[in-house]
């Protein structure tokens, strides 16, 4: 019934109406992280928008190789704005562009080099360390067996790289604090195998470990349900994942470092309605509130007496007097 | 000590959900049927005892994944056994079409394509005696029922198979399909029965990991393990208690791998391969000549058209 | 005379031929009734539609005046029909009481009373003197036993009309014997039974009437007293048919095969054999007579290549078979015409003109690493097909569609054609029809005659003595005894099969 | 005669009649998602036929698959069972990638070639553990298959996220990070794109069109193992030894030789699987790799019922299924799931149809008798 009302005006104003495409990573809606906040993000532009944009998503193959198709399907059907929602969109997005010069893209996590504000790709990248700083500088004051846990999904430079940030941030609260690190496996499944996740926080809880992170998509619901079980805490990772964990968790998760891909793609599509499109790279860090910690109504007193010290903190990383390292190897 | 039980208790709990799908494939592949869709069935076992704990509780989830998986696994037997279409095709779609279908369905019923909300697990218990023991306190208290239930359908199998008329006839029906027609043992409805119970069992698995493990249904959960849990068969000669044994070895493996410690001389992917890597090398020291059901795999006709 | 069984105007259709073609036929109350006919004449399957496997497509069934309608074999055991397959068909792993109660378990509640069904089988056993190891998987006894546990099933199960499909074709003169005391016994006690057998001389002494089928036809039935061999094999071939074997004088000459002392250790799916010696020349027929299941499979599977043995020695032509594979061992010059026709002589689902070449798709006259030379290959078998009078509709179809003896002729022209020196004859004619067998023998003989070695191993002692210029008696892994045919009562022969009797240093 | 031609014209039918009942099924899904079938269905049809870059797309989605359907079908042919092929594809496939980006300065015709066989070798190797194991310890194929794919994949992440990745990536300081991935290939190992070819034949492809050699490759791999197998010796003998390898034995052929060699072969096939791909649209490996041809290649070649112009056929249906996924995707708003629901609904219809049909065709081949 509401469909049919709002298609008469819609018509009219077809000309104006710029079209927002999004083509989801492998796993697609619904992984209650990555795509997730990239589609709320999409909602909320919806929402704010209303009918002055038209969203269209889709979902590659389980294998991911049409990724590429999808994108230019896209393009091809005069969408103004597309979004590939991954660093592996990168090489697709960089080939698609070029052949669609009116098109503007928007590429999350990936970076394509040698762009310029007039391009018309704009890469969409997180300072994912400075989170994970804050996270690691969390779990520190909070641990008391002066042993915390990391559970990575596979082991590659994107997660080490939330890996490095937790571990110096950790480090910079107690230097002498022993992380205990862990990746599920080595391949996309890593990301979804909750069941390795909850077995390997368990065992690193075993090991002392009494606060732990995950950076492993959905594998993490297994490592928030062993912290759980064992009365120990969890932090998330990506959205704020006390929200969506089930009451009896809730008391269990310190707090989650968010990436606010939802920002990234409203942002971008707002500037878009604006018509201030800009090409080139975005930065989402501290600074930008583009990444940063969750503070919600069911951890505001488990966090309440660490609070101040992690705002010193970030108010550090912000002026640059605390250099967060982005890689294992700068760690050392 | 401790340490030593606290990783059995983690391989234990590796091992229940493969081995109930290998206790499950026994059944259909004594009764002539190959089950390579066995994954399929444990991802729908995940998703809809997730579904069932969530509106049901925990018991109606388990009831509804069984449920679940035997109707997955009717598909199979209607193609394979009636219209006896290759049963290694059938197995590959019914992968197929449950991940389509769990996707579908998590849509529908969670709003969400990949992740189910939480769902409370069965109560968890002591086994009695057992727990009064402090090494053993690890693997004996605060267990799940599954656990307990897992390790006694190794006996239950065995036993169903050695003692009742169904075991006889179903393994009948495995060996010589027309044997057993010939006494008056009606092949297509215990090939069915075979090819149902097997859903059934990976139904209860796969549930087993969303309801009792994790709390929750994810996309892809199930890791493979219905394939894992087809070679435990194999391996275990289309026995339960060898079944078993092939099962926790690869719950043990894996236990071991989640327990070495990254570093420059074992880079992580090693770690990572150890369970299949370990499974590879006991095969290849165990010599032993595999005793397919003589009949599996062959789909089954009187006349022969 | 009651008629417990009529059949009218019974039609059953398989795609491209018509096995059975309106047949009417009755038994009677305490009857044994033969079949017979050629290979293929459809007295298998006429059987298994009296045992509800196979629909037929026209025609009636009574039973007792009733009319009899099954659609299973489950409805035709309720009845008291009873059937032991030509093939068997049992359950190799299963041990024997499993066999027999399968599907008929007498359980309380679903779960099987092992130690009263057990009790109820040796009751039966003891009631027909059957000696059996009960918890033996059937699969290691001998093809005697099995045959044994077929009857057992169909007894404990109560039959009134017992239908057996060639039962005497694997059987020792002595298990014949005492398979026919039990035949007579279960005809006194009322029962029917329908005997199907290649052998006129048995069907014409344990026989009350027998119909003759020809093509799927009846062409007629007659009282047993009544007729002889000759009429029998006239009314089933269609023309006379001689019955003697044309053996002309021959001089053996060298020694082409030699097993000195061979040993092979036995195991749960191999007999052993103990110091076997024997030795075939050329020019002659050595057969040898014994129980199967003694080593004879064993013997000539190391012969072959396809067993390797323990001890001792084999020399084809002087040279030792030691550690060369099969092939090799045939390049010497062997031919073999394996005992199980099914898994070692051919392959199933393909063509009969693929059949012809298996294991000779190498030579040269059949191909290049590259082309296999198809046209060359067809016209040989083409030629096979006439020379060997093979009966087939194509040389393209499967092989499984061939009958029985077709299927063995193939197998005889693809091993005779490359002329070996020695032919290892593994019970050639099982199974076939008077005039497949005699075909097959004449054959075996035509090659001795052209100074070729044959090692002839039968089950059928009949067939041994009758071929072979020398008999070797193998009993439990040895020679026990060796003689030349017309040396030595039926009686003794037997008693050596049955391992009463040891000869030393036989076969040296 | 009048049967006969009624037979041929079920034969061509039951395909077609399958997928309609597939369609009527998958029908009930799309009107469940609140989608008109019929359009649906129209679009499908539309995009994936009407359109020279989804004939050319269909065609290359088609390509892998015909390659992992050959190397399935071989397997098979000599009575194995190879879930390898998943595994093997990715070892050739890296084997590929190590040639393609270690050797520079090659000229084309010596680099691809490399590349090709490199390809091979790989493949071969990965099928050496599983049949060396079987022949040599009894190892139950399907066992050891299993576990080398997972042992595979850990091997290659090993390989592109550790010993051979690009390091030379440019990425700003914090920001992102590096693509997982080995460098990129010297443009002397990439396989041509079909292009120049067709459009000798008035067929103009636009340039994101991946199609290239290798689906030529493939095609006449298919009909070179058809010749192997039904024209030569050797594959003469992997017939037998697949249907019988007791009599195969008895008549003098080696049974463990010939799946020996068979079952390499087949990995050999198999390593060639991901190289469309990886050779032309990708030009590095990277740790998303496209998986899951190896399992496909099973239901393509059951399908296609293990003959390699059966498995041509599948291969396109597959490719037709998702290249059509795509349109009606991005057209008709039909979700993903539903898309892989309706493959698995066509696959099984087809091989059901075709079973019924064969004994539809006994029946009238009795009634003829
Ligand atoms: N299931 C079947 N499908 C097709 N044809 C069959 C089938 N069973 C039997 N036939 C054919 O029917 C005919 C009769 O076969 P049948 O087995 O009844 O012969 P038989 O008289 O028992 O021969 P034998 O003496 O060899 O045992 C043969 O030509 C055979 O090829
Ligand atoms: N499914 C089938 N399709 C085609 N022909 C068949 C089929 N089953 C049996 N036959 C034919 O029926 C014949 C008779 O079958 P049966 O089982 O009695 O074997 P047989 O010919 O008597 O062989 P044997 O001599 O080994 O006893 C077979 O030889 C075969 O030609
Ligand atoms: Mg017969
Ligand atoms: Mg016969």
């Amino acid at each position: 019934g509401c469909a049919k009302k709002t298609e008469e005006p819609a018509k009219k104003e077809e000309t104006k109406k710029v079209r927002v495409g999004l083509v989801f990573d492998v796993g697609g809606r619904g992984d209650k992280s990555f795509n997730d906040a990239a589609y709320a993000g999409l909602e909320r532009a919806q929402k704010e928008f209303g009918d002055k944009i038209e969203v269209k998503y889709l979902e590659p193959s389980a294998g991911g190789e049409n990724r590429e198709q999808l994108l230019r399907l896209l393009a091809q059907d005069k969408y103004d704005l597309v979004f590939g929602v991954g660093f592996m969109f990168t090489d697709a997005i960089a080939k698609v562009a070029k052949d669609f010069p009116q098109t503007k893209f928007a590429l999350i996590d990936g970076y394509v080099p040698d762009l310029k504000e007039d391009s018309n790709i704009s890469c969409l990248l997180f300072k994912e360390h400075e989170g994970s700083f804050l996270v690691g500088a969390a779990a520190a004051l909070k641990s008391k067996t002066g042993k915390i846990g990391f559970v990575g999904g596979m082991q590659i430079p994107l997660i080490e790289k939330f890996e490095a940030g937790y571990i110096a941030g950790a480090k910079y609260i107690n230097p002498k604090i022993v992380v205990l690190s862990d990746y599920i496996g080595t391949t996309g499944d890593a990301f979804k195998d909750p069941v390795k996740g909850k077995e390997l926080a368990l065992k690193q809880i075993k090991n002392g470990a009494d606060v732990i992170y995950h950076a492993s998509g959905a594998s993490g619901v297994g490592v928030i349900e062993a912290a759980a079980s064992q009365k120990k805490l969890a932090i998330g990772v990506d959205s704020d994942q006390s929200l969506t964990a089930p009451e009896a968790q809730r008391p269990y998760i310190l707090t989650s470092m968010l990436k606010r891909v939802d920002t990234a793609v409203f942002d971008t599509i707002k500037s878009m309605v604006e018509n201030n499109f800009k090409g080139g790279y975005q930065e989402f860090g501290l600074k930008e509130d583009g990444v940063g910690y969750a503070v919600n109504e069911y951890n505001k007193d488990l966090i309440a007496d660490i609070k101040p010290k992690l705002e010193e903190i970030k108010t550090k990383i912000i002026n640059g007097e605390i250099k967060v390292p982005t890689s294992k190897k700068e760690l050392k | 000590m401790g340490d030593i039980m606290e990783m059995l208790a983690s391989a234990l709990r590796m091992t229940i959900p493969v081995l109930i799908t290998a206790l499950g494939a026994i059944y259909s592949e004594r009764s002539g049927v190959t089950n390579i869709g066995l994954e399929g069935m444990m991802m729908t076992g995940a998703f809809w005892g997730a579904y069932g704990a969530l509106h049901y509780g925990p018991v109606g989830g388990f009831l509804l994944a069984i449920a679940m998986g035997m109707l997955v696994a009717l598909i199979h037997a209607v193609v394979t056994v009636t219209y006896r279409v290759d049963q290694i095709v059938s197995g590959v779609a019914i992968n197929i079409l449950a991940y389509g279908l769990a996707r579908f369905f998590s849509i529908a019923l969670f709003g969400m394509a990949t992740t189910s909300p939480s769902v409370n697990g069965l109560p968890k218990i002591d086994i009695p005696l057992l727990k009064n023991i402090n090494a053993l306190k690890p693997i004996a208290t605060d267990i799940s029922p599954i656990i307990i239930l897992g390790i006694l359908l190794v006996f239950i199998t065995y036993w169903v198979l050695e003692r009742t008329v169904f075991g006889l006839r179903l393994k009948a029906v495995g060996e010589n399909p027309l044997a057993a027609d010939t006494l008056g043992v009606k092949v297509i409805p215990y090939r069915y029965l075979g090819v149902i119970i097997s859903g059934a069992f990976a139904g209860l698995a796969g549930a087993y990991l969303s309801i009792e493990h994790t709390h929750m249904y994810v996309e892809g959960m199930t890791q493979g393990k219905g394939f894992i849990a087809l070679a435990a068969m194999i391996f275990g000669n289309w026995m339960p208690f060898g079944s078993f044994w092939a099962s926790f070895l690869f719950g043990f493996a894996e236990a071991i791998s989640m327990r070495v410690v990254q570093s420059k001389v074992i880079p992580y992917q090693f770690i990572k391969m150890i369970p299949y890597l370990l499974t590879l090398l006991v095969l290849a020291g165990v010599v032993r000549k595999a005793q397919p059901p003589a009949s599996v795999g062959i789909p089954y006709s009187r006349e022969g058209d | 005379m009651e008629k417990v069984l009529e059949l009218k105007g019974i039609t059953k259709r398989f795609p491209g031929l018509v096995a059975n073609d309106n047949i009417s036929f009755d038994a009677i109350k305490g009857e044994v009734h033969a079949l017979v006919g050629e290979n293929g004449a459809g007295k298998s399957t006429l059987m298994k539609i009296i045992t509800g496997l196979y629909q037929p497509d026209e025609g009636e069934m009574y039973l007792k005046g009733q009319i009899l309608k099954l659609s299973g074999p489950r409805d035709a055991i309720k009845k008291g029909i009873g059937m032991v397959h030509q093939h068997f068909m049992l359950i190799s792993r299963f041990n024997v009481v499993q066999n027999i109660i399968l599907g008929h378990e007498n359980s309380s509640g679903g779960i099987i009373d092992f130690v009263k069904a057990r009790k109820r089988v040796e009751e039966l056993c003891e009631l027909y003197d059957f000696k059996l190891d009960l918890d033996a998987p059937v699969g290691d006894l001998s093809v005697g036993h099995q045959q044994r546990v077929e009857i057992l099933k169909v007894l404990y199960r109560g039959a009134e009309i017992l239908i057996l499909d060639e039962p005497t074709a694997v059987l020792t003169p002595q298990e014949v014997k005492e398979l026919f005391v039990n035949l007579i016994k279960l005809k006194q006690e009322g029962k029917t039974i329908l005997f199907i057998s290649h052998k006129l001389d048995e069907v014409l002494e344990i026989s009350d009437r027998i119909t003759v089928l020809r093509r799927g036809k009846v062409i007629g039935t007659v009282k047993a007293f009544e007729t002889n061999k000759k009429q029998l094999a006239e009314m089933m071939v269609g023309r006379p048919v001689l019955f003697r074997l044309e053996k002309p004088e021959v001089r053996a000459g060298d020694t082409i095969l030699e097993v000195k002392n061979l040993e092979v250790k036995g195991s749960l799916d191999r007999h052993q054999l103990n110091k076997l010696s024997l030795a075939v020349r050329a020019g002659e027929i050595y057969g040898i007579a014994g129980v199967e299941g003694n080593g004879q499979r064993e013997l000539v599977e190391a012969i072959m290549g396809l067993l390797p043995y323990d001890g001792g020695e084999i020399l084809i032509k002087g040279k030792s078979n030691k550690g060369l594979d099969t092939k090799a061992i045939r390049e010497i010059g062997v031919g073999y015409i394996p005992e199980d026709r099914h898994h070692r002589g051919l392959v199933l689902p393909m063509t009969v003109w693929e059949n012809m070449v298996l294991g000779l798709e190498r030579n040269k006259a059949y191909s290049t690493w590259w082309k296999l030379f198809r046209d060359k290959i067809k016209a040989l078998t083409n030629q096979k097909v006439e020379e060997y009078d093979i009966r087939l509709g194509s040389i393209e179809l499967a092989i499984r569609n061939l009958s029985g003896g077709n299927q063995q002729k193939v197998i005889l022209a693809r091993e005779l054609s490359y002329e070996p020196d020695l032919i290892i004859a593994a019970q050639p004619v099982r199974g076939l029809d008077i005039g497949a067998i005699e075909f097959v023998h004449k054959k075996l003989i035509e090659a001795r005659n052209h100074g070729k070695a044959v090692l002839l191993i039968s089950a059928d002692l009949e067939e041994v003595l009758s071929l072979s210029d020398r008999v070797g008696i193998m009993y439990n892994g040895e020679i026990v005894k060796e003689f030349v045919p017309g040396e030595l009562e039926l009686e003794k022969i037997g008693q050596y099969m049955l391992g009463a009797h040891k000869e030393a240093g036989v076969g040296q | 005669m009048n049967k006969r031609a009624k037979i041929i014209l079920l034969q061509l039918l039951t395909p077609v009649l399958a997928i309609l009942f597939a369609i009527a099924l998958s029908s009930i899904l799309i009107v469940a998602i609140g989608k008109s079938p019929l359009e649906v269905y129209q679009t499908m049809v539309e995009f994936s036929l009407g359109r020279s870059d989804s004939i050319g797309a269909i065609l290359f989605n088609a390509t892998p698959l015909i390659f992992s359907g050959l190397a399935v079908a071989l397997s098979f042919k000599v009575g194995l069972f190879n879930i390898g092929v998943e595994g093997q594809y990715f070892i050739g496939a890296f084997f590929a990638a190590f040639v393609g980006f270690t050797f520079t300065g090659l000229p084309a015709f010596i680099h691809l070639p490399l590349a090709i066989f490199a390809a091979m070798l790989g493949g071969v190797l990965w099928a050496l553990v599983p049949i060396y194991l079987k022949i040599r310890r009894g190892v139950h194929e399907v066992i050891s298959t299993i576990m080398l794919n997972y042992i595979a994949y850990s091997l290659i992440h090993y390989f592109i996220a550790d010993l051979f990745m690009d390091r030379n990536q440019k990425v700003p300081e914090g920001l992102g990070s590096p693509l997982i991935r080995t460098p990129h290939f010297a443009e002397s190992a990439l396989m041509p794109k079909l292009h120049g070819f067709l459009s000798f034949f008035g067929i103009d492809l636009p340039n994101y069109v991946y199609l290239n050699w290798f689906f030529v490759i493939g095609l006449l791999l298919a009909v070179g193992i058809y010749y192997l197998l039904w024209h030569t010796p050797f594959g003469y003998e992997i017939r037998a030894v697949g249907s019988n390898p007791k009599a195969s034995e008895a008549a003098g052929i080696n049974p463990n030789k010939v799946y020996f060699k068979g079952f390499l072969l087949s990995g050999a096939v198999a390593g060639l699987i991901g190289l469309s791909h990886l050779l032309s649209f990708y030009g590095y490996m990277d740790l998303d790799f496209p998986k899951n041809f190896g399992f496909n290649g099973i239901a393509v070649a059951l399908m296609g019922n293990n003959n390699p112009f059966g498995i041509i056929l599948a291969a396109l249906l597959f490719g037709f299924l998702n290249r059509g996924a795509e349109g009606v995707q991005t057209f008709m708003g039909v979700p993903m799931e539903t898309i892989v629901i309706m493959q698995g609904i066509i696959i099984l219809s087809v091989v059901v149809a075709a079973n019924i049909l064969g004994r539809y065709i006994k029946r009238l081949e009795k009634k003829e008798a």
